[in-house]
């Protein structure tokens, strides 16, 4: 029972979903609409999952007071008045109440929201600063780790010089006087056209197929692990 | 232990410190070096070039985050200064929940250059709505449907320029950007089931990645990193369409001194890899 | 004076004294209208759509080259009146008109070209057509043929496979499996499975699972710990089933420990920073990279060289797949990790899938010779072969 | 102790040159510039160790990006799909009359989404799955043919566009080595073997033209962070 009615519905919206594909009909067509609904509602659920998981591990953390609880206190604070000011005063346009208090203290918001705001300058400087870290890591993990082990690695290691070279225009000024043919930027164009187009298209067909494989068991019931085990 | 060893043994710290400088002196001291234009980009400029003048819009689709801003929103600003000068009519939704937030950026950075582009009129933010798939799918039927609202709460119904825009038939072209896996699935459902033409810009990484669907036609063409964007910035300056500072082509120095840097620093990571290793060898055969 | 004056002016104006055509001094150029318009059910819809196709005009692209866009009008009758529906850019032939109110009912259409000043041709000629829906698209015959061939090599392996042995070819870091766990026991450190950052949805991530499932009943054997932080909180609970019925059938249910398999965060770098700080603490003996990775792999990678681990990576992400490749020491390739997590479960049913992708793998080899081979014949100008070429390639090309 | 001297010298250099660069330029007004600056330089500090600066912005990230995916969510799926359609616009009452389909369109997925809830009971906790089921199950039926299109079929398509010429030809090489290494069921040795190896190598330029793209895209961040600083905040480039 705890296994069978999972499978079923499983099997059942996924042999439906497949027929689908091939039937334009209005009939088929409405299903299929609000199918999606269904899924953008469900998936919604899950954050509240996630978002409970964190806030508990946080709590957790201060309550038995671990390595760095302090922190804990930034990470609930930040969560709960981000939440607060976007759920009241609005995600993209602004609420009554933050209209209100606009007029009354004569506020200037060019983002329309406070939420907005936080995005603007808390959140969107913060996530590419965190990206860029990686320069530095890929510029150190280059010098320590990519060296020209075996033949595999050389081809590797080639293929990505000749990239990185030649998609700058520095590169593009060392080969300048050579012919047209030979000017890096579109000996790397080839590459990336050819060679490795072919390679990306291998890949993607085994990853395709890989994937249906997948999909026909989990409809099948024969792939079951994201049920968890047990009964 | 030998010279090589102790390079081999360098504190990163000295690789991170390389690396900040070779990005900041350019900054400070500008090469100004050419930038060739390629056709991926090419294409996308004269796809949007095809879109006609307050007629069926752009449809932009703005599905990055932060983290990825910084190759992507170049290509935002350029492509909303190109169809704003020209008046061409753009689209803006948002499937990644931080992607509303980008777009509005774009639009409060580039807005205040064309004062006479009104929301509703001339360009419509639809706002974001999650479940990626489904959301694309929706949009291909009835936009309405999904976004009864735009994202400042207007009913579409209301705004002018949504009069004649119902589905993807009524969208000239469309430009997902992203440095996800959201561009896969605009081919997939909106590319393969509702045959839009769809262009894309993405990241440096991801670009690699989308190659064999260029070739495919699955997308018409291709801004990748902040090169791509460099040389959208060229071709609509070309054409004299803005005259608003071009932030990926300044970036562009910095990239290639950068890459030699890295590039350097591979050979010298192998050449002491190999000497050392050859050191050990013949310690060892001295010492045996 | 005044009144004189106004009354002159308005004998002037009498219609007498205008030129016998306006139009002519005020030289409007009118380009040509499109020709040839026809209009039809648009094919393999849901009906409320009618295709609208035509010539384009002599001025468009040629001719003055002035048109910029199309204009399409639809009416209930022959006669009109025609109200505007939509608006296509210059070069393009067709539109599909998706406000069709009545299904099987006749709708009339006109198309009017217009040039950059906003000038319209002459209207063309009327077309008619009705909308219908269908219930079979046609474009996707040839999907259907190839997709129910390739899932019956599925369904018919998996049949064979049932109760028999299959061979499967060794996949480098599958065998390293049992060796990274019994290494890690030996050196008294646990093991650490991440599963990236998919969600439960994501079919790399199933796979992951089965790997999980496989990994975890070898930890059992072992009386190794699992530790196994998570991305999202769907996953780390089928997670935590999976590990247990692991243990169940390793016959230690004791041994399982729900706390090691948690939450962490659903926050890409924070996610990163976490599974550093623990493989920093607990120095695990074996590393496994299993799943959806994004930038964050060589992040994770590098850490992972660094404390000493054995670390196997697979992922169906080809940009991450370079580092993994340069830090992991073994690392499954795309569909290797589907394969893998088959070839893990060691269940017949599973294995028989993976002959069946082969299978379609060997159909789609065949495709592409056969096609090379005429394709070059072709090219030479072989016989019927250029012909034969580009039937198959337009069978490929349909919908 | 010579680390710690160290660390006085760099720090008192950079603030020399901080100092220099806000007398030169023009640095912004807007103390929302100066805060988001300040938390980019927090997170660079990270890169000579962890420190404190560090562990404050990277909790302070997670808080806000948790809050700012609540707000969303809250707008765009609550309120839009399930609040909206059933207490304000109601969307099952169609010129005063009851339907009920409409009605169990937003109950049904809404009852699914709160088993997800179940989780936290230690019982019925099985009740998940079924959630779990139906998004899985759907996604998977959607793409079964959707992949074989995208995947699959547009691929060999595409391979088949086949010019007499050299690319063309180690296109097809290519594509057929690559699918040769991913086979499973037969022991890579002789001709198989072979081919399968060329596959690997294809496999490496595609790995390696990845990585390139890949330096690129970190880099042109770091680009973005510095012209944000330099050019936003500090005001010293133009």
């Amino acid at each position: 029972m705890r296994r069978k009615i999972p499978l079923t519905i499983a099997f059942v919206f996924g042999i439906v979903m497949i027929i689908q594909f091939f039937i334009p009909h209005p009939v088929s067509r409405d299903f299929y609409q609000t199918m999606l609904d269904w899924r953008i509602i469900v998936i919604a659920f899950t954050y509240i999952l996630a978002v409970s998981s964190l806030i508990r591990i946080h709590i957790n953390k201060v309550r038995r007071k671990k390595t760095g609880w302090g922190f804990s206190y930034v990470t609930l604070i930040s969560l709960t008045v981000t939440a607060v000011v976007g759920v009241i005063g609005g995600c993209f346009q602004p609420t009554q109440i933050t209209t209100w208090l606009i007029e009354h203290f004569n506020w200037q918001i060019e983002q329309r929201t406070v939420l907005m705001v936080i995005f603007t300058y808390i959140q969107i400087p913060m996530g590419a600063t965190m990206f860029s870290l990686l320069a530095f890591f890929i510029a150190s993990a280059a010098f320590r780790a990519f060296k020209a082990r075996n033949l595999t690695a050389i081809i590797l290691l080639l293929t990505a010089f000749v990239v990185m070279l030649g998609r700058v225009p520095i590169g593009e000024l060392i080969t300048k006087r050579l012919p047209e043919v030979l000017q890096l930027q579109n000996i790397v164009e080839w590459i990336l056209n050819y060679p490795n187009m072919a390679a990306q298209r291998g890949i993607l067909m085994g990853v395709g197929l890989g994937m249906m494989a997948t999909a026909l068991k989990i409809i099948l019931g024969i792939e079951r692990g994201y049920l968890g085990g047990g009964d | 232990m030998g010279f090589w060893e102790k390079v081999m043994r360098l504190d990163r710290r000295w690789v991170f410190f390389l690396i900040a400088l070779a990005v900041l002196i350019p900054f400070l001291k500008p090469l100004r070096l050419p930038i060739s234009v390629t056709k991926p980009v090419k294409d996308i400029f004269d796809e949007v070039e095809k879109v006609p003048p307050e007629g069926p819009p752009l449809l932009i689709g703005t599905d990055y985050a932060p983290s990825t801003a910084p190759e992507l929103d170049p290509m935002l600003y350029a492509l909303l200064r190109h169809c704003f000068a020209t008046k061409r009519r753009v689209m803006l939704v948002a499937l990644y929940p931080q992607g509303a937030g980008m777009a509005q950026a774009g639009l409060d950075n580039v807005l205040p250059e064309f004062p006479e582009v009104k929301s509703g009129m001339d360009y419509v933010f639809l706002g974001y709505q999650p479940g990626i798939g489904s959301v694309i799918l929706q949009m291909g039927e009835e936009i309405r449907r999904v976004f009864p609202t735009d994202a400042y709460g207007v009913s579409l119904d209301s705004l002018p320029m949504m009069e004649y825009i119902h589905n993807y038939d009524d969208i000239a072209f469309m430009m997902d950007l992203s440095g996800s896996s959201v561009p896969m699935l605009w081919v997939m459902y909106a590319g393969a089931r509702y045959e839009q033409r769809i262009g894309v810009g993405t990241t440096a990484v991801s670009a690699a990645q989308y190659y064999p669907f260029l070739n495919t036609g699955q997308f018409k063409g291709m801004l990748g990193g902040l090169k791509g964007a460099a040389e959208y910035e060229k071709l609509i300056k070309k054409k004299g369409y803005t005259e608003a500072r071009k932030v990926a082509t300044i970036g562009m120095d910095a990239q290639s001194i950068a890459h030699l840097v890295i590039l350097f620093l591979i050979i010298i990571g192998n050449i002491a890899f190999f000497a050392s290793k050859s050191h050990r060898k013949k310690t060892k055969l001295t010492s045996g | 004076m005044n009144v004189l004056l106004a009354l002159l002016f308005l004998m002037q104006q009498t219609p007498n004294s205008l030129p016998s055509d306006t139009t002519e001094v005020i030289e409007v150029v009118r380009p040509a209208p499109p020709t040839d318009v026809i209009a039809m059910d648009t094919p393999n819809d849901v009906g409320g759509s009618v295709s609208v196709q035509w010539e384009i005009s002599e001025d468009d692209g040629k001719g003055l080259n002035n048109v910029i866009l199309y204009n399409v009008f639809r009416g209930q009758s022959e006669e009109g009146p025609f109200d505007y529906i939509g608006t296509v850019g210059a070069g393009r032939t067709s539109y599909d008109d998706q406000t069709v109110e009545k299904d099987k009912v006749t709708y009339y259409y006109i198309l009017k070209a217009q040039t950059k000043e906003a000038v319209e041709s002459e209207a063309s000629n009327v077309a008619s057509g009705k909308a219908a829906p269908q219930w079979f698209h046609h474009g996707r015959w040839n999907i259907l043929i190839l997709g129910i061939l390739f899932a019956l090599f599925f369904a018919f392996y998996i049949r064979m496979a049932k109760g028999k042995k299959l061979f499967i070819r060794k996949i480098a870091g599958l065998d390293a499996v049992e060796e990274a766990v019994g290494r890690s026991t030996e050196m008294g450190k646990p093991v650490l499975f991440c599963p990236g950052i998919g969600y439960l949805y994501d079919i790399a991530t199933i796979a992951a699972l089965t790997i999980l499932g496989r990994v975890a009943k070898k930890t059992a054997e072992y009386e190794t710990r699992i530790i196994m932080p998570n991305y999202d909180p769907v996953v780390m609970s089928a997670a935590q089933e999976i590990v247990k019925q692991s243990y169940t059938e390793a016959g230690r249910p004791d041994n399982f420990n729900e706390k090691d398999i948690f939450y962490l965060t659903q926050d890409q770098f924070g996610f990163a920073a976490g599974v550093d700080g623990i493989m920093l603490r607990e120095k695990p003996g074996a590393i496994f990279l299993q799943g959806v990775f994004y930038a964050e792999s060589l992040i994770l990678a590098e850490t992972g060289h660094s404390v000493g681990a054995i670390q196997i990576a697979g992922t169906d992400r080809v940009t991450q797949l370079p580092f993994f490749i340069s830090a992991c020491d073994y690392t499954l390739i795309g569909e290797e990790m589907f394969a893998a997590s088959s070839y893990l479960s060691r269940d017949p049913v599973m294995l028989g899938s993976i002959k069946g992708s082969d299978a379609s793998k060997v159909v789609i080899i065949s495709v592409i010779l056969i096609g090379a081979i005429l394709g070059i014949l072709g090219g030479l100008n072989i016989g019927p072969f250029g012909t034969w070429f580009q039937s198959l390639v337009n069978w490929f090309g349909r919908g | 102790m010579k680390e710690r001297k160290g660390l006085i010298i760099g720090s008192v250099i950079l603030l020399i040159i901080f100092i220099g660069m806000l007398i030169k330029g023009e640095p912004s007004k807007s103390i929302l510039v100066w805060i988001a600056a300040l938390l980019t330089l927090f997170i660079y500090s990270f890169l000579y160790r962890d420190n404190i600066f560090y562990k404050f912005a990277e909790h302070l990230f997670v808080g806000v990006s948790v809050g700012y995916g609540i707000s969303v969510y809250w707008q765009n799926a609550f309120i839009r799909k399930v609040f909206d359609p059933l207490f304000i616009t109601k969307t099952y009452i169609v010129d005063g009359q009851f339907h009920l389909w409409p009605l169990l369109a937003i109950v049904i997925p809404t009852l699914m989404g709160l088993l997800m809830l179940s989780i936290f009971t230690k019982k019925q906790a099985w009740l998940i799955r079924i959630p779990i089921a139906f998004v899985v199950g759907m996604s998977a039926g959607i793409s079964v043919p959707s992949t074989f299109q995208a995947y699959i079929f547009e691929h060999t398509k595409n391979t088949l566009y086949i010019t007499l010429s050299i690319s063309s030809f180690i296109m097809i090489v290519g594509v057929i080595t690559t699918l040769v290494y991913f086979f499973f069921s037969k022991e890579h040795k002789g001709l198989l073997g072979k081919t399968a190896n060329i596959g690997i190598w294809f496999i490496m330029i595609a790995f390696g033209a990845s990585f390139g793209y890949t330096v690129m895209a970190r880099i042109s961040l770091l680009i973005g962070r510095m012209n944000f600083l330099l050019y936003d905040w500090l005001g010293v480039i133009k």
